[in-house]
């Protein structure tokens, strides 16, 4: 339910492939959220760095909060380059009620901002730029770095 | 022997230590000036399980991973 | 932008066709709400009648509202017989931002539930039967039945 | 003239009466014993713009909606 792609992401397809998927499930609520490359700062585009094992776990613990409230999520991410005006990113959710659906891909999209073990460049000139101003350290940031060891 | 690897942008190869818990791992980390402000916004896993505490004990085969800010989608 | 249809959606067409429109547009999100009939208490399928006058310009004032934060709304929805696991509603938010898709995707979608003047039939054994246990009376129903005229 | 248009489930043909505010309207309805359930849980839109009053004024072509209980969706 995870899926990992080199480059851009072809988004009516997964789109349509999980719809698909799910059509005799029974829910009620499918959204999706679809990120795309914003065309600003002069950027190329976004470059991707992802530590997938982490990834995994990560996703996994998510989709087992999902199965507790009969919903289930998918989610695809690219690697390496994704130009300006492609989407690098969707996570869906699909839901029995609304506001499950509705509440959850909220805090799914969220969690995974701030808990997602992926790395963003930006594609400047053809060289890759850390995004650390858009950076988020993860909970727990810091451990190593203490005076109390 | 533990192995440290360093992820995203720290972009430094990974390394090879003898350490008993987390804590020996930060003491020699911090012996390098230039991981220092990755050792203060970095988060860190052992064997791909986030960690909280220094007293984390290690064993050999161990891997400790460093995590820098992170910014998917 | 907003699409009225007799039956069914096609769901996965409505969901490319939009994100191909505003693929140069420099959204940086785009949320798709998806409703889908759910096969329970034995229902055929679902039934619906729109009254479009108040529907567009209810749509219309939500548009506007989309318009100050820099977003747009797409909707689509159908109107007669969708039969179960057929979908019958999309609502789709394009932002520049984030937040904004996530927090007006919510509103969106519940102010629709509340307010949008479309009526819901269940189908069973081929009849049509309001759905009154699940709809919701219009703020400030009731205006002619109080003793105070 | 105005006439009087019942939405949805009510399922009743439209008819015209003369009023000269929505209170008139209400007064007449009130008549018809199987409205009143409806009345009790319909907005009302003049001319398709959802109105609050009964001392809303009616002319001659107006056109009064009752609007029962929604499910989009």
């Amino acid at each position: 339910m995870l899926e990992l792609y080199d480059g851009a992401l072809d988004v009516p397809a997964l789109l349509k492939r999980w719809y698909e998927e799910e059509a005799q499930s029974n829910y009620g609520a499918y959204i999706p959220f679809v990120g795309t490359v914003r065309d600003e700062n002069g950027i190329e585009g976004l470059s991707f760095d992802i530590y997938e094992p982490i990834l995994n776990s990560w996703f996994d613990a998510w989709q087992e909060r999902a199965a507790e409230r009969g919903a289930i999520l998918k989610m695809a991410h690219s690697r390496g380059d994704v130009l300006t005006h492609e989407s690098s990113y969707i996570a869906a959710i699909f839901s029995p009620k609304r506001r499950v659906a509705l509440e959850m891909i909220e805090e799914f999209v969220e969690d995974f901002k701030a808990s997602a073990p992926i790395w963003k460049y930006d594609l400047i000139n053809g060289e890759r730029v850390y995004a650390d101003d858009r950076s988020t350290a993860i909970i727990g940031s810091g451990l190593l770095a203490g005076g109390d060891a | 022997m533990v192995r440290i690897e360093f992820l995203g942008p720290i972009s430094k190869p990974a390394i090879e230590m003898e350490a008993a818990t987390l804590a020996d791992v930060a003491k020699a980390l911090r012996e390098d000036a230039e991981l220092a402000p990755w050792l203060e916004n970095s988060a860190v896993a052992v064997n791909d399980t986030l960690v909280s505490g220094l007293e984390t004990p290690l064993k050999s085969g161990d891997k400790v991973s460093l995590l820098p800010p992170v910014c998917g989608g």
